[in-house]
């Protein structure tokens, strides 16, 4: 019995491999028709293993994620037999909820998916009317909307560091778009007046690492000539103009 | 105006997305908002009671004119094009996206129990799903949502419009054995 | 077959050139061709007896449906209102702008290979881009940087929005089965 159980997980996993081990996990519970709030965890253990020991008999390499599952399953089988204090467990949760919690949201999700995949879609169901590039191209409007997305200039940059060494863009860390932010926001204030004094630049509530960002973008655009700094000579006041 | 509905009509048939009501409004130059309604409401059910090959679906907070589902076969016939389907990983990263958002990529690969990199990059290209920002958290990672362009293949009228897990979950219990 | 018709009209929807006779036979595998004849008339004499938006115009041997030429001035409008895209060249380039700023031309053209003088007055023109400045450098070169409209358009909070190399990398590294 327990025997043809097993050799019944061989033959219908063969021509599938599983994504993950919440994959496998949940093609575990439904072959073995359990109810994911109560699970046999000795059966279910096992179960994995055995498929583990399958890939790898098959050379297949077995990712870390499977191994982490699998020491999970087995420190929560041994909490499982451990006998416990009558009050402790009461007061303590079932071992199980470790797994059972991260599983019974991962099959809502997959509901939700199988739900998804289930509508009208576009393109595969249902079609709208071609569009002929005959159309009178749009002229420069007084709106002149535009139809881009953040992808689209991801993409179109990626292909840049692909054909370009990537050493072009080694600097390029969230805190050097950082300073790129805060320059692209001294040049509004610029834009808008003319000039600012240097104080005024340094919000009071302003943090340290605000600060040092600040202080990195005034750096970068003097010395990229796009602003000047003055000091006046009486007063001391320090004061940055448009380039 | 005159044979509004026409119109309006016309204007579905050569919008490439789907036209809301106020977009309709600035192009007619018509303060009238209901008779836009009206217009639309009709056009609906004429498409509806007359079998016609294609009917006009409320999607995206717009209107749009889409063919029947139903004939889906013939048109694929013609554009002699495989359909293009999303991968069972891709749909469960972007049911993920679509239900938790804003969502962290830490978030979607802790559910899954995998990396979703990849999917994440498949479903950005298709357009479905987007970067909404980054959260203040150590090393600010970004957060994504999905996009406008998700109702649109989706035809959905708004993010509302899918069944909230309770629900699926309340489905799934009266079909126990349509789960694969 | 059922609903001809209808199957017909849906075609005709969808197809982006006139459709003959015989090429709707091909597709419906129908030997039939009086059939598909009488499809294309009542059709036709549907949708002009119903004053419909647009009518079935037969069109250098096949048939294809038209907007009706008394409402050109409302489509003519939609489509001055028709989002603009942007070229390749000038996406690559606002990209090289946006990680790169502030950046000179040189710079720009250095990383495409190629003059970007046009792609570069393009952005400017649609506000996406602002000169920053000027180097005190042999022809006082225009240091470029992103303006408040870009973030707008790709709908970023701030620059730091923007995918670090770093992210960039990890996106890149697609799942060989994921190309689904």
């Amino acid at each position: 019995m327990e025997q043809a159980q097993n050799m019944g997980a061989y033959h219908v996993d063969l021509g599938h491999t599983f994504e993950g081990p919440m994959d496998l996990l949940v093609h575990l519970v439904k072959k073995n028709e359990i109810d994911i709030y109560d699970i046999p965890i000795a059966l279910i253990t096992r179960q994995y293993l055995e498929y583990l020991n399958f890939m790898k008999a098959l050379n297949i390499d077995v990712a870390g994620d499977f191994l982490v599952m699998a020491a999970t399953l087995a420190h929560i089988k041994s909490r499982m037999l451990l006998p416990g204090k009558q009050e402790e467990q009461e007061e303590a949760e079932d071992p199980r909820m470790e797994i059972v919690r991260p599983l019974a949201e991962y099959l809502q999700l997959k509901d939700a998916a199988q739900d998804l995949a289930g509508r009208p879609q576009l393109d595969r169901d249902v079609f709208v009317r071609a569009q002929s590039d005959g159309d009178a191209s749009p002229r420069e409007g007084e709106q002149d909307l535009m139809q881009v997305s953040l992808f689209e200039l991801i993409d179109a940059f990626q292909k840049i560091i692909k054909q370009k060494s990537p050493k072009d863009f080694l600097n390029l860390t969230l805190d050097t778009i950082s300073v790129k932010s805060r320059i692209s926001q001294i040049a509004d204030i610029l834009e808008k007046r003319g000039s600012i004094t240097f104080e005024e630049l340094f919000d009071k509530e302003a943090g340290k690492s605000e600060i040092i960002v600040t202080f990195l973008a005034i750096l970068e655009m003097v010395k990229s000539q796009v602003i000047r700094i003055m000091q006046h000579a009486s007063s001391g006041i320090i004061r940055i103009f448009n380039g | 105006m005159d044979n509004l509905k026409a119109i309006v009509e016309s204007l579905l048939f050569v919008a490439d997305t789907p036209l809301t009501i106020d977009k309709i409004r600035s192009i007619l130059k018509l303060k009238d908002r209901k008779a836009i309604e009206n217009a639309l409401t009709t056009l609906t059910e004429e498409y509806e009671t007359q079998k016609r090959g294609f009917f006009l679906s409320k999607v995206s907070g717009g209107y749009q004119f889409r063919t029947r589902p139903e004939f889906a076969e013939w048109i694929r016939q013609m554009k002699r094009h495989k359909p293009v389907r999303l991968s069972r990983p891709a749909m469960e990263t972007l049911a993920i996206v679509a239900y938790k958002q804003p969502v962290l990529r830490s978030d979607i690969e802790h559910l899954r129990g995998v990396d979703c990199g990849g999917t994440l990059r498949t479903l950005l290209e298709r357009g479905l799903i987007r970067v909404l920002g980054r959260r203040d958290l150590p090393g600010r990672p970004m957060v994504y949502g999905t996009t406008k362009r998700f109702l649109e293949v989706f035809e959905l009228k708004d993010l509302t419009d899918l069944p909230t897990l309770k629900e699926l979950q309340d489905m799934q219990q009266s079909w126990p054995n349509d789960s694969t």
